[in-house]
């Protein structure tokens, strides 16, 4: 697919407070690169990103979701990823069903000790988007411009 | 058909997963016709993870194994060594088309009394 | 009471017996035991791959005979009852092996695992009950010590067959105590007795169930019962006690075993 | 409307090589209630902070957004520095242009660009912050432990000693547990009596440290700081101010055919009894279901005997409520039931036992007055085989799926106490592995090995054959040399698995503490909290949290004490702020919260709500402030939107996600 | 219809209910809805139990528990899961309703006689099982399973999953595999489903109605009309709005919904919306084992439970 150089994807990511984000910053000192259309925002848990914050997200423009958590198992309050692995699950499946590109959508489980990983996953997540092209299909066109 | 395949297909025909085995020997403490075999139950699994088709399907144990289900019923890990064991008898009937009992013999090995659930059974499991 | 029953074909000819006296008895006990319309052989052995399903077609029939009937089917051999019961399951919980089955029979309504399957030891223990069966005792077998055979085909895997307590069990036991007999418990009672190796190993066998017949006799038994005609024709070559099938004494003990 | 300061930090050049901080302070300052921006080399440091005050103090702020590095690195400094600069903490935000910008970015067009889109994200969150107020709740200085075995005696002496009032719970009429069934103890072999009485004395005499025994909890409410905790106990029959536990009563009781629970059932004990001679309280206790007294209204022996006249046969179960600030629970374990392992004919012949039972054999105070004798006939063994892993590591649903941890090693220390004691006694251990990981516990294995040559087979028993003659004919494996083996033991010992104690299931309940599916109460953290539960206030020590030998045990104990401890020595409990709160105009009262909150904060209320000016009775989600953790699960299942996150509200995240997409 | 008629007025008599919630006769023989009746008068005269019957009455007794005394009302097999799952929710009280189980042997979808191109239809009376049906243009009939609706095809079963009393016999209805119109799309390619669902969606004009009729979209309050999520009800501009509301629906409804087939039955659009739910019943069975909302009153649901070892959400992916 040719990649075209003027898209500049919007990418919106979760990351919980206490694995993710901690992942992430890392990946920072560790001065592990990624492309800046990438943007990070923090959650206490996994299981606060509540599907409507990804349907926003879409509405207002992002190309791409990504939500970042725990390793299930190791959450900070015990339970909080295996909840957000099941809404995450349905709803990509959904919307999935509905045709939009399962590429646009991904969880990661990163702990605060994998910047290496954070780094990777976002970098291929990047390449996923711009090899998807512009989200035409489940953004609000008229926040497009 | 390679090895790999051989072993999936023991795994497809029995349903075990061999990776569940912790090997604690159960099975071949168990077993009645553990001194009969040249492979013993414990190793059924190690020779369909390793690959070792071959040696499985010409092993004496195919024919001494007595299907009763002890190491089944037994097993702490759920593995099922027979049902490996019964997957490699078989691998053999249905690719290489053997037998281990013709009808010829069947005759001489007959006396007034043998039931004919003796001879379904062996029958079934000396060939198809 | 009526149920369906599955003889099978030892049961025609070599294990008549076993079959003749089952009847009887369930006739005196008030039940009855009306044979499936040309049953097919079960195959003697429960289907070997995961993935088989012609050789399970047989057991599918006669469960299904038994649902459109709307009875229990019976069955008195241990191989057609390990067999049957085992399809049975297969088919009650397995959703490819029920689809392939169903597949094949085209029946107006699929078979789903409708069917219970009940051993006879089971209909004398779950509906008649033993202590029924001790009421109608006429002819109390009173100081026979009989051990219980089991074997391997009506225990095991427990998890399917649900007869009894596989490594301990105490149905015929409780058989033989309703009878008016003394039960001798002999921890080989559920060993195997080399089955189908007899063919071709004849001396295999003959060890294995010498062994069985020294620790019954060693606890004191004099005669073996058991309900399968295998294991009756390897125990009975090594010849140390008689065996006779469990139904034999029922009559026996219900009075109705003529002379 | 707020009044927002921004401030952007060069952190020396560590943001400012790589993002052009002055063009971001100037694309800042036309975002919506952005009142001054600004700039600094270094935000964090005395000069920084003074600036951010000064400016507070200058513009009126009334939030503030440091663009800088990871909150994770300097939220709390300014935080702090709002609180100084007299405005709520948490109506600062962090934008991390370090970690997440300048560091990772080569290209100073693109960083700035980032910068600039992060700092308005915060801005656009700053613009919806409240401030929050940390709450404040008192704490009850006083501790209860759940279960008066080692575990519970150890935490209970921790806190006791530390100053604290503390009260053990014991369902049994002592204290003591299962250590006090044991003979000897691993890797030292000293006798464990010898070792716990002086413990079991201690904590009674202890004056901060009430224990009720033949005693349950029936009922907790309360949360962290704040449990009320009614507790049953059960009618003793005797007044135990007046016992003076003389022993009596015992010995004239003519019901003595009833199983010793202390001595698994090996040997009998009275209707009257005191479950062990060392037993504390010294106090006996009428089981009323074995008492003639009780079944048939004659007898009364005990009554006519007792000099202090003690016995009241009129005694009924009392309640008491007690408040507590922490609780610790300390239930422990019992063996797995063996009826579903017929094939090592535990339930067919007198002489296959279990550890515990041998435990009980080999103890002088036991049914055999510690001869190891065969239980059948008396006669003194020759051979002995021992049989591991009995029902621990299986997946076949009869057993359980866990290694129970102290077999291993309590089979190496009864073979090695076999073999020195009876030198003519053989003894074969069939094993599956052998596992010793602890402080001498290797050596301790190897020396039953070499110094006293116990016999260990690698390989499982495939059945214990009882022989006519009374021996046991074991089957089993060898798999080294791959061989299976007949071996004709005389006595055959099995280490059944461990498993909780089945009443933790109904106590985790009563205290919303998590548990798993083996009945192992689940830690707050597998690595880091381990002596805690997920429920605040809650301790675990010893087997209840999962399979544990005595000194990992005390170890554990003392930590849960001094988790505890920590708790009771604070006066109030600050509470996070950021906790879910719920719209109870908008709740539906369905419940869906409560069903995902991990800590059982929240609860239900019947309460009037007046919904714009109509009057209404209806049910409705309420938070605890003190036991919420802030995870926002609740605000994800509720259906309407009525629960929501302080701090990291809908609207905050949404409009976050609003200024990133822009 | 009598014998309910009968009992109801036994009941309202005895005060054992103050009212009756069932349905009452519409303008036309086709369309009855819901009403409450507090009266026998009432009864004889309005009240209707017929094949048109379709409405789901659990979600009226949310209203109707908040009453004085007790409410009959009146459910059909399938319409017990609903009021089950109320209970589970808290949202009716199990004390304030008299349940009678309706016999039901599969409800009348009138789009569907309609288009099999009946015209002018004065009325529709049952005849075993044929409809009779007076039209402008003369009779004409038409089989009663031709006519069923679209969630009869699929019938849950002829079980009342909770009640009081029964009245009337109930019938299995279902020929029609539950999932196969979701196996169909989820086999297109991501333009066609894109397409589909472009094209379905299309159609909606916002109006709410499968809002309003869901037993389980019951909140007080709906996140559209609540500020909390910036996501007030707007107009709708292009389909890009109703794709969020539909899937924000579905997803609020997902693990609680019961498949009742309220939201398609009313849609006067005639979208297809159960596709939706149905669609995340399907994930919920193969994802975490076979779930029935309102199967089991003490159920916690799919969405609020977990084990460890769940499948991951990139299965969205391998599943392709």
């Amino acid at each position: 697919m040719p990649i075209n150089k003027e898209f500049k994807p919007k990418i919106v990511a979760f990351c919980c407070n206490w694995c993710s984000y901690a992942g992430a910053d890392l990946a920072g000192s560790s001065r592990l690169a990624y492309p800046a259309d990438v943007k990070i925002i923090k959650v206490p848990c996994s299981c606060r990103v509540n599907p409507m914050f990804i349907l926003r997200a879409f509405e207002k423009g992002a190309d791409g979701v990504i939500m970042c958590g725990c390793h299930p198992g190791d959450c900070h309050y015990s339970t909080g990823n295996y909840y957000a692995r099941r809404r995450m699950t349905l709803l990509f499946s959904m919307l999935d069903y509905m045709g939009v590109e399962n590429g646009r959508t991904r969880v990661e489980w990163v702990s605060a000790a994998e910047g290496v990983k954070f780094s990777t996953t976002m970098n291929e997540f990047v390449e996923k988007i711009y090899s998807l092209g512009e989200n035409v299909r489940l953004g609000d066109l008229r926040c497009k411009k | 058909m390679s090895t790999v395949n051989k072993a999936e297909l023991i795994k497809e025909i029995s349903g075990v997963n061999p990776l569940k085995c912790m090997k604690c020997g159960k099975c071949s403490a168990s077993c009645p016709s553990f001194n009969e075999m040249d492979i013993k139950p414990h190793q059924f699994v190690s020779y369909v993870v390793n690959g070792d088709i071959e040696a499985l399907v010409n092993s004496a144990s195919l024919t001494k194994c007595l299907s009763c289900f002890a190491c089944i019923e037994r097993c702490p890990r759920d593995v099922k060594p027979a049902k490996l064991i019964d997957a490699a008898r078989q691998l053999v009937i249905r690719q290489k088309g053997e037998t281990m009992l013709s009808p010829n013999e069947i005759p001489e090995l007959l006396d007034p009394e043998t039931p004919q659930q003796l001879l379904v059974s062996a029958f079934r499991r000396y060939r198809r | 009471m009526k149920y369906s029953y599955y003889p099978g074909c030892t049961l025609k000819t070599k294990a008549k017996d076993l079959d003749m006296y089952a009847r009887l008895s369930a006739k005196e006990l008030g039940f009855e035991l009306e044979e499936i319309e040309n049953w097919q052989c079960c195959g003697g052995v429960y289907p070997l791959g995961a993935d088989e399903i012609g050789s399970k077609l047989s057991s599918v029939r006669a469960l299904n005979y038994a649902k459109e009937k709307g009875q229990d089917l019976v069955t008195l051999c241990s191989a057609c009852h390990h067999v049957i019961k085992r399809v049975n399951d297969d088919i009650k919980n397995v959703e490819d092996i029920r689809n392939r089955a169903n597949n094949y029979m085209k029946l107006e309504e699929p078979y789903a695992g409708e069917t219970e399957v009940l051993h006879f030891l089971e209909v004398l223990r779950d509906r008649v009950g033993f202590d029924n069966l001790k009421k109608a005792v006429k002819k109390p077998l009173t100081g026979r010590k009989i051990a219980a055979y089991y074997g391997c085909l009506l225990l095991r895997p427990s998890k399917v067959l649900a007869f009894d307590n596989p490594e301990n069990p105490t149905i015929i036991e409780d058989f033989i105590k309703a009878i008016g007999a003394t039960p001798v418990v002999y921890p080989y009672r559920n060993e195997c007795c080399g089955g189908y190796i007899s063919l071709k190993d004849g001396e295999k066998a003959q060890n294995m169930c010498e062994k069985i017949m020294e620790s019954a006799s060693g606890f004191g038994a004099e005669m073996l019962i058991t309900a399968c005609p295998l294991c009756l024709y390897n125990l009975n070559k090594c010849g140390k006690l008689p065996v006779v099938y469990f139904t034999e004494l029922l009559a026996e003990a219900l009075g109705i075993k003529e002379d | 409307m707020q009044r927002i300061g921004v401030f952007v930090c060069h952190c020396g050049s560590n943001i400012a090589a790589t993002v052009d901080v002055k063009k971001v302070v100037e694309m800042v300052k036309t975002e919506p209630g952005v009142i001054h921006a600004e700039d600094y080399q270094y935000m964090c440091s005395e000069a920084g902070q003074a600036k951010i005050i000064e400016a507070v103090k200058e513009h009126k702020l009334n939030g503030l957004v440091v663009c800088s590095c990871s909150p994770r690195m300097h939220e709390a400094t300014f935080r702090k520095c709002a609180e100084r600069a007299g405005i709520n903490p948490y109506m600062v935000e962090i934008a991390n242009i370090r970690e997440h910008c300048s560091w990772i970015h080569k290209d100073m067009d693109e960083a700035t660009e980032k910068a600039v889109i992060l700092a308005r994200a915060a801005i656009a969150k700053v613009n919806l912050n409240a401030p929050l107020q940390a709450g404040e709740s008192g704490v009850v200085k006083r501790a209860l432990v759940i279960g008066g075995g080692i575990a519970g005696i150890q935490t209970a002496l921790d806190i006791a000693d530390a100053g604290f009032p503390v009260d053990i719970v014991e369902k049994e009429p002592s204290i003591g547990g299962r250590m006090s069934q044991l003979d000897k103890t691993f890797p030292t072999l000293d006798c464990s009596a010898c070792i716990l009485t002086p413990k079991m004395v201690e904590a009674a005499a202890h004056p901060n440290i009430t224990i009720h025994t033949y005693s349950e909890v029936e009922n907790v409410s309360g949360f962290v700081g704040n449990f009320t905790v009614e507790i049953r106990k059960k009618a003793r029959s005797i007044d135990m101010d007046k016992c003076t536990g003389c022993g009596l009563c015992q010995e004239k009781c003519p019901m003595k055919k009833t199983p010793s629970e202390f001595n698994r059932g090996l040997g009998n004990r009275s209707a009257i009894y005191t479950p062990f001679a060392q037993a504390i309280p010294n106090v006996p206790v009428i089981d009323r279901n074995a008492c003639l007294k009780f079944k048939t209204g004659k007898c009364g022996i005990c009554s006519t005997v007792c000099a202090a006249g003690a016995i009241d046969y009129t005694q009924v179960d009392t309640m008491v409520t007690e408040k507590y600030g922490a609780i610790v629970v300390a239930t422990g374990f019992d063996m797995i039931k063996l009826d579903k392992y017929d094939e090592y004919a535990y339930s067919q012949s007198k002489d296959v036992i279990t550890s515990l039972e041998l435990e009980r054999v080999m103890n002088a105070a036991g049914p055999t007055k510690g001869h190891l004798e065969r239980l059948s006939d008396g006669k003194a063994p020759k051979e002995i085989v021992f049989i591991q892993c009995v029902g621990s590591r299986c997946a076949d649903g009869r057993g359980k799926g866990y290694c129970s941890k102290i077999c291993c090693m309590y089979t190496a220390k009864h073979a090695m106490l076999i073999r020195d004691k009876y030198p003519d006694v053989n003894v074969t251990v069939f094993y599956i592995d052998v596992r010793t990981p602890g402080k001498n516990f290797d050596e301790f294995y190897r020396r039953a090995v070499e110094n006293y040559g116990v016999n260990y087979v690698k390989g499982q028993v495939g059945k214990v054959i009882p022989q006519p003659d009374g021996k046991l004919l074991v089957q089993g494996v060898d798999l080294i040399d791959n061989k299976q083996i007949l071996k004709e033991a005389d006595m055959v010992v099995l280490a059944a698995a461990i498993e909780p104690n089945p009443d933790v299931r109904k106590i985790a309940t009563m205290l919303t503490a998590s548990i798993d599916n083996d009945n192992f109460l689940t830690e707050a953290h597998a690595k880091l909290r381990p002596v805690e539960s997920p429920t605040a206030g809650i301790f675990l020590s010893g087997v209840c949290q999962g399979p544990k030998d005595i000194p990992e045990t005390v170890a554990q104990a003392g930590a849960a004490a001094v988790k505890a401890i920590g708790l009771l020595a604070k006066d109030k409990l600050m509470t996070n702020p950021c906790t879910a709160k719920s719209d109870e105009l908008l709740c539906n009262g369905c419940s869906k919260c409560a069903n995902v909150c991990p800590y059982g904060a929240i609860s239900y209320e019947v309460k009037e709500i007046n919904d714009h000016g109509i009057r209404e009775t209806r049910r409705v989600a309420q938070v605890n402030n003190a036991l919420c953790q802030g995870c926002g699960a609740c605000t994800v299942a509720c259906p309407s939107g009525a629960m929501d996150l302080q701090g990291f509200s809908n609207r905050q995240i949404i409009a976050e996600v609003d200024a990133i997409c822009r | 219809m009598q014998k309910i008629v009968e009992r109801a007025k036994e009941l309202l008599a005895d005060g054992t209910v103050n009212r009756v919630l069932g349905w009452k006769k519409g303008d036309m023989c086709f369309n009855p809805e819901p009403a409450f009746f507090e009266t026998a008068e009432d009864l004889d005269e309005n009240f209707v139990y017929g094949g048109f019957c379709g409405a789901n009455l659990s979600k009226y007794m949310i209203d109707a528990s908040k009453l004085e005394g007790k409410t009959l009302v009146l459910l059909k097999p399938c319409d017990t899961y609903s009021f089950n799952q109320l209970i589970n929710e808290h949202r009716v009280d199990r004390e304030k309703a008299y349940i009678i189980g309706v016999g039901c042997k599969g409800k009348l979808n009138i789009e569907t006689i309609k288009q099999s191109g009946v015209k002018g239809i004065l009325n529709i009376t049952e005849n075993g099982d044929m409809l009779n049906i007076e039209t402008l243009y003369g009779n004409t009939e038409m089989k009663y399973s031709d006519a069923l609706l679209e969630r009869c095809h699929v019938c849950k079963g002829k079980e009342h999953k909770i009640y009081d009393e029964l009245i009337g016999e109930s019938q299995d209805t279902s020929d029609r595999e539950r999932f196969a119109e979701v196996e169909k799309i989820e086999k297109m390619s991501p333009e066609e489903k894109f397409a589909f669902f472009q094209k379905e969606l299309s159609k909606c004009i916002r109006c709410n109605a499968c809002r309003n009729v869901c037993p389980a979209c019951s909140c007080r309050k709906c996140v559209f009309d609540s500020t909390k999520f910036d996501s007030s009800q707007k107009a709708n501009t292009d389909s890009f709005e109703e794709k969020m509301f539909h899937i924000i629906r579905a997803f609020h409804v997902a693990g609680r919904c019961t498949d009742c087939g309220e939201c398609s039955r009313v849609c006067p659009q005639g979208i297809p919306l159960h596709l939706f739910n149905r669609k995340f019943i399907k994930d919920i069975n193969e994802f975490y084992g076979e779930y029935q909302a309102g199967a089991d009153v003490d159920a916690k649901g799919p969405l609020t439970e977990y084990t460890f070892g769940d499948c991951e959400p990139s299965i969205v992916k391998e599943r392709g």
